[in-house]
């Protein structure tokens, strides 16, 4: 068991815990808010079951003067809401860690041994001053007395949030926090962990992977985003649904199957549209998917994995779905898998996303999950300098003059007249057609391989326009990690923690995950001393890709399909534990 | 603004002789000319099956859909470019089968778009299984001992959700299909157009004969009262028959069965669709004050 | 044959305090054990959402299908086991959202079996957006300008395509449900019963009070007449309203709206579905005739 | 261009072609009966647009007196009904090859210079004897005629075909065939091929892969079918729809979707069912295939390709679904991939698929595609003495006690106790579940990793269970072929055609696509002089899965891609070509 204060990073985290319903999320997310406006860095981490109410719900947040990449391994102090919190999460606990509970409902014998309790009338101070609905007020003030964190941030963050709503409320959520910060502040000099505030940080924003790629799609001129709800993907709808006022139409639509025929038939008219939804949906959207890619249709898809199969775990994490989006749909067609690893590469690939469905004219698909989708970070505001709007060969205004949508061309790529533009009579079609768009000449051979040819071609271009892997830490080191996705986060804090320890890691982060980035990922690995794919699924869907692609074989693996996380911590043992190893009890086979 | 002959393709039908397919594409280019779109002004969605197959046909700014999904794609159409009319041919299997849910939720959504249904009674391109239409205990190669089901009510189920333009006539006359197909053109909503077209290839059943036998028009009969739900639902009610039954005790209504002007149509709620979508992809769109949102 | 303590699970419900699920729940265990089934012959089927989290808290021979598909699983038990009553849970989401071409084509289908559909108006368990039967201008984190769509009128819906047996109950009267309940689960046809289902915790407009305020039974008027569609339909319509109607303008009534007796089943009409399917697959099906056919 | 009886094989080709609707498959498929029934071996080629009128149809039928495996490469006799056939399929004519005509259509001066024309009246041999409609049997009986074939054997069938609907039809037809024998048979002896029945044959039966797909399933004691129409896969359920009577509830439903979860549905009562579908549908299946996976049900689908994207060529062939079936739907779980190569293989595949589904209680996909979906050879009768009925651990009747639907067992099945079974009360369930099926424990991290491990686990059942690989020809061979599904009939003609010429050649067929055969690939890649993977599809995708399993790479490819199956003639070439090129040259950089 970890101590306090004994962890190499010189941050700290905080867990809250209760039933749903409770406000736990909101409650943790305000705490992070307030610490990143007074110059700190913070990450978040909610569990929660797929349920209303009841269950356990619990938000992490981690916090610290320096920035970091994922969510908290342990918890140096825990606000227990229930007694559940207390039996669940204290194992959690690091040694010596502090305990804030309220000793109405939890009793003090029943906390862990290693914990210093932290009683405070939760309920009382809540109740004296407006309402039970305050006890995460008085809770979160009390954890900051612990940190002896000052309280008039987190006061006017209680103003800014409630102020609006009723003064009386705003009053009244400062006075019970005022009083919990001094119930809890007879503590803090037992509690030796201690946080301040930044003076003269940068401005940061708080962002979850949502947000960061709806606005990445706003950035990138979105014109249409229909979706149906499916954690964790729904908030997108919601994010999108607010912003409708900024020239989007968004549609809350029957089902996925007609999400994404709306989208096709979107991108039909030159907008720019894009659907998301979780495995499931897209197992819904497949079909139009491929439609997507006959008819050449530049539209972007968002796919948030959660673990499957089927229902699943609908508020859980995995990464399950890379083969499936790579061969979704009946036949061959030119697809773009992209694999954001963060929230700025979340913003970044969205509009990237959107520029190459454009160039392309074939669908581009977003592979998220949802411990990138749900959980926030402070992150500096994304450089929307950056953005360009690259519309390929798309005609949207004028006229054309013997018009043919699927002219064969040297790159594949048809110039696209939009519907408007004069002379843009076409046949756009889900049949194997000819350069016109006509079905029934689509059925000659020799047209059909025209056809499958140019779109097949696409591929080749798409190879230089798609992301390249991006590579992390030393050209040498004594483990090589490939993975992709949001497994980034936890694999770059342990690089970090390993180099503190002396054992060096470098990373190649798959970005592109289709087409294959088989030059860059055989080169990284053919001069690895030791490889390691990491993923957050059972079958090792990366490592399938890498043998497939560049007939090389890692020499370790480490998977998690519980449906959390990886922990930094667990990445950084796995990679101690090769390099205790001897060399040749590794398994590669190829070098 | 293309005249019918303009709106003819190169490529020409190859729906089998005597098909209700060619009457209703003569009376959708007559109908076109008559309402007089430019080519830039509409554009034209089909589903998969012989009616789709008209996609070949008609010169304009077409999609020939997926299966069971034009309504859906038709609708991504109109709601990103309110410049352009959408017309979208489907068949029965493909409207109603199929695609029934996206008929369902497209009635009550009044999207400014029309919708015809190629209503043949029986799978035409896969070679003659039974439609959701199809007649009980009518034999098809998927229903050998006859079909079990109750028929699929297109007009009923269009008037209980809310679509504001119900109609249905018969290809066989091409002039009075072709007056409904007007009045659906120039609805402002949704208009759902059933159409009862023989298939004499497959549905030996509803043929020329048995249509033209018993279809008669709702406005030529006392009592005629399109504004009123009721009345429509219950004409509809009248199209159940059994596959024997005699002309006259089996009388099928066409014409307008309910049509509501002047509610606002799902279009008309989108202030932000003022012009074709894709102008806001010009430039990047400036996401400052949605980015301090979050700080 | 379970008592109503029997069909509990160790797995104890975990919906909201005063959410409309458990009185479905408790009127539902009511009628089952009033009905008087063993466990061996009745199986239940949920869909996703908090209605289908129902399927943890009941002890039975059950199935957690997906998200809008529970009517085609259901059927499938159905045509493969003659010797079970299926009672299939849905959301309004589930069942009349994604769920909606199932929902169409089961009702004209006949198949014996009872579909319950938890009406919340409300994406509950996906937190609160706009469900096919939320109100217009309803706002939601899906529609937060508010819905401009018509809603979904079920029972309007059932009727056209020829559901044998159409109902519609407030979850706040135990009783009443539980009655409606037993009516459907004796229904030898596909029995529909939409059920108003407070959601306190994300519908603040379809409130236990609005609900009650607003619902009165069909029965209690005169001119109740269950035996025509017509009128049936025309009380469909009623359910429409807008978000302030005031409780007396806007009357919602419940009870059962379309009853048919005596029309043969889906299963009547098969003569091969005499015994539980699985009985076929104890040996090797003799082919011998089949494959002489093709000689 | 091939010269008259010059091919290597002994057998005859007789193409009739016109326009849709003028019913040239039955009249095809009539003559091959009457081939076979007079004891030789026959195999039929349509082709067809996506029509039901006009168009250019075609069927070819190949017969012999030996057996052989694929269909005819080049057309000894050519049935021209329209102008149109004799422009399009002249060029297929052998040298020296017949076109039986009708001046009164066609003109003698368009016929191919190569060619000996055999005019024929069919219009008025036909209408003089009851109609137009019996063109196609004054055509037939010319082509008989031609070959010097007995036309007795032609005229029974006549009257088998129309003895029940009118004897004056069959009269009329018997009379038209024996005019147009007489005309034809003035040229017979300018034409040097010669067709004799053969007495004393074994029995045989008329078959396409769909017949034999269904007759499969009936053995195995189906009990549900539920089908959504697609070709090529309509016709299974024609065919099942017309055995109801069997015992089998067959329901046309309304979608795709519908289909899979009644079978779902189906399979949790204990009947054997199964659903068919092309590609597109089973796009749509792909959510309710995950159900099959996590609820563990035993169901059997019918996966039968045609060339995509999309609505692609709806009558055409393409093997273009073979990564997709492997990896469709969100999550991972286990599922088994056969891969028919020919009739016999649809029949015993078929009810091994459903024996495995119900061992291994995960869905079983049969995949195969149009070329072997449509097409019918002359085969004998299937072996029904082979058919056994498995059920596994499925128990029917009786009662079960403290019955945990999920149990963890050493091999990951769990016994499972259908409804009615006393004591069977149990939840299955589309979430993540426990031991009893309850969704809520399945959020926990442990019984997640249970469960998902206990159904993973059965992979390595089904790898010993599922059918191995089958190798054909010689152990050593000068080129060696790996392929899947439905090119297997000309790999083995080319195989035949190669060894008259000197050129050895084996063949692996992959039967069970997957679990991958990885063992057995290698070890036949391994020792292999020149390797050659056959694929009809662009991207390569039994390669790619080879590339994956095995870490390996042949030394060539051939692919096909414009909607027609291979020939045995292009696949012998490209075994030729590889054997001239000396071995450095290949690019294989494994062994
Ligand atoms: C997902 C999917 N399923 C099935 C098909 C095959 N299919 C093509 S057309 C058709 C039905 C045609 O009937 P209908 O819609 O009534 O049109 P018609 O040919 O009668 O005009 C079917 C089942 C398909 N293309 N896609
Ligand atoms: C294919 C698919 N899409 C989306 C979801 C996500 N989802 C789960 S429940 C639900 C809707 C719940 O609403 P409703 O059906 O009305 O049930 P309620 O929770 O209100 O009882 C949705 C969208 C899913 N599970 N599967
Ligand atoms: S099959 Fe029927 S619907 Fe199709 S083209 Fe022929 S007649 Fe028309
Ligand atoms: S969210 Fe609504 S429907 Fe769901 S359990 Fe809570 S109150 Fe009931
Ligand atoms: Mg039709
Ligand atoms: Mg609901």
């Amino acid at each position: 068991m970890a101590q306090l204060g004994e962890r190499g990073t010189p941050d700290i985290s905080i867990r809250i815990g209760g039933p749903a319903g409770a406000g736990i999320k909101a409650a943790g997310q305000s705490l992070a808010r307030t610490f990143m406006r007074e110059g700190l860095w913070t990450m978040d981490l909610t569990e929660y079951p797929s349920l209303i109410r009841g269950g356990h719900n619990v938000i992490t947040v981690r916090v610290g003067p320096k920035p970091f990449f994922s969510h908290a391994v342990d918890v140096d102090i825990l606000i227990a809401l229930d007694r559940l919190t207390v039996e669940k999460d204290g194992p959690s606990l690091v040694e010596g860690g502090a305990v804030v509970y309220d000793p109405a409902s939890v009793e003090a014998a029943t906390l862990p041994s290693h914990a210093r309790g932290v009683p405070v009338q939760l309920d009382e101070i809540a109740k004296r001053n407006g309402g039970v609905i305050m006890r995460n007020t008085v809770a979160m003030a009390a954890a900051l007395a612990l940190l002896r964190f000052p309280l008039e941030p987190f006061e006017s963050a209680l103003h800014a949030q409630f102020d609006s709503k009723s003064a009386e409320v705003a009053e009244g959520n400062v006075r019970a926090a005022r009083e919990g910060h001094a119930e809890a502040w007879k503590h803090a000099d037992d509690f030796p962990l201690r946080l301040s505030p930044v003076p003269g940080a940068p401005e940061r924003v708080l962002v979850d992977g949502n947000d960061a790629v709806c606005l990445g799609a706003l950035a990138a001129g979105i014109g249409f985003y229909a979706a149906y709800p499916m954690t964790p993907a729904s908030t997108l709808l919601h994010y999108m649904a607010r912003h409708e006022g900024d020239g989007v139409v968004v549609k809350h639509v029957e089902d996925e199957i007609a999400a994404m025929n709306m989208v096709v038939g979107a991108a039909f008219t030159g907008a720019r549209a894009m659907c998301a939804t979780s495995g499931g949906g897209f197992s819904l959207m497949a079909e139009a998917f491929g439609l997507a890619g006959v008819t050449e249709s530049a539209v972007v898809v968002g796919v948030f994995s959660r673990p499957g199969p089927a229902t699943g775990m609908p508020t859980w994490t995995e990464q399950g779905d890379l083969q499936f989006v790579i061969h979704a749909a009946q036949g061959e067609f030119p697809r773009v898998v992209l694999a954001p690893g963060d929230r700025d590469d979340a913003f970044h690939l969205t509009w990237q996303a959107f520029n190459l469905a454009d160039r392309l004219q074939t669908p581009v698909v977003l592979l998220g999950d949802s411990y990138l989708s749900d959980n926030r970070q402070s992150v500096l505001p994304f450089e929307t300098a950056r953005v360009t709007i690259d519309r390929g060969e798309t005609i949207t205004e004028g006229e054309v003059s013997d018009y043919l949508r699927y002219r064969d061309t040297p790159d594949g790529i048809s110039p696209r007249a939009i519907p408007g533009v004069k002379g843009a009579e076409q046949l756009v079609n889900s049949y194997e057609h000819d350069e016109y768009g006509w079905g029934q000449e689509g059925e000659r051979a020799e047209v059909r391989v025209q056809q499958d040819e140019k779109r097949m071609r696409k591929m080749e271009l798409a190879r230089t326009l798609a992301p390249a892997p991006v590579a992390f830490g030393p050209l040498e080191a004594d483990v090589s990690i490939v993975s992709f996705g949001s497994t980034k986060g936890p694999i770059r804090d342990a690089m970090d923690e390993l180099a503190a320890e002396g054992v060096s890691a470098n990373f190649l982060q798959v970005v592109t995950c289709w087409p294959f980035p088989a030059r860059e990922v055989s080169g990284f690995l053919a001069v690895a001393k030791r490889s390691l794919v990491v993923e957050n699924n059972y079958t090792g869907q990366l490592e399938q890709l890498i043998r497939q692609e560049c007939l090389m074989e890692p020499d370790d693996r480490l998977h998690r399909y519980d449906g959390r996380a990886f922990t930094y911590a667990q990445i950084a043992e796995k990679a101690r534990e090769m390099v205790r190893r001897p060399a040749r009890e590794l398994t590669g086979v190829t070098r | 603004m293309p005249t019918v002959a303009e709106l003819e393709q190169a490529c020409k039908p190859t729906w089998c002789p005597g098909c209700g397919d060619f009457q209703m594409w003569k009376a959708l280019k007559q109908a076109i000319e008559n309402v007089g779109y430019t080519y830039e002004r509409f554009a034209v969605v089909w589903g998969i099956g012989n009616a789709g197959n008209g996609a070949d046909f008609l010169r304009c700014q077409g999609f020939h859909a997926l299966h069971g999904r034009a309504l859906p794609t038709a609708t991504g159409i109109a709601l990103t470019n309110p410049e352009l009319k959408v017309i979208v041919e489907m068949g029965d299997g493909d409207g109603y089968g199929i695609g029934g849910n996206h008929f369902l939720h497209s009635c009550r959504r009044n999207v400014e778009m029309v919708g015809i249904f190629h209503n043949n009674q029986i799978y035409g391109l896969t070679t003659g299984q039974a439609s959701p239409t199809s007649d009980q205990f009518m034999k098809t190669p998927s229903t050998p001992g006859g079909v079990i089901e109750e028929p699929v009510n297109p007009v009923g189920v269009a008037v209980a959700q809310g679509a504001t333009f119900v109609a249905r006539t018969f290809s066989g006359d091409v002039a009075y299909t072709q007056s409904i197909y007007e009045q659906a053109l120039r609805h402002h909503g949704f208009a759902v157009v059933d159409v009862f077209q023989p298939c004499p290839t497959w549905n030996k059943n509803n043929t020329f004969k048995w249509y033209a036998e018993r279809v008669y028009k709702l406005e030529d009969e006392p009592g005629y009262d399109p504004d009123s739900r009721v009345w429509a639902f219950e004409k509809s009610l009248s199209t159940f028959h059994d596959l024997t039954c005699a002309p006259d005790s089996c009388r099928l209504p066409v014409g307008v069965f309910y049509r509501e002007e002047g509610v606002p149509t799902y279009q008309d709620r989108l202030p932000q669709l003022a012009q074709p979508m894709w102008r806001q992809a010009r430039k990047p769109r400036d996401i400052s004050r949605a980015m301090r949102a979050l700080g």
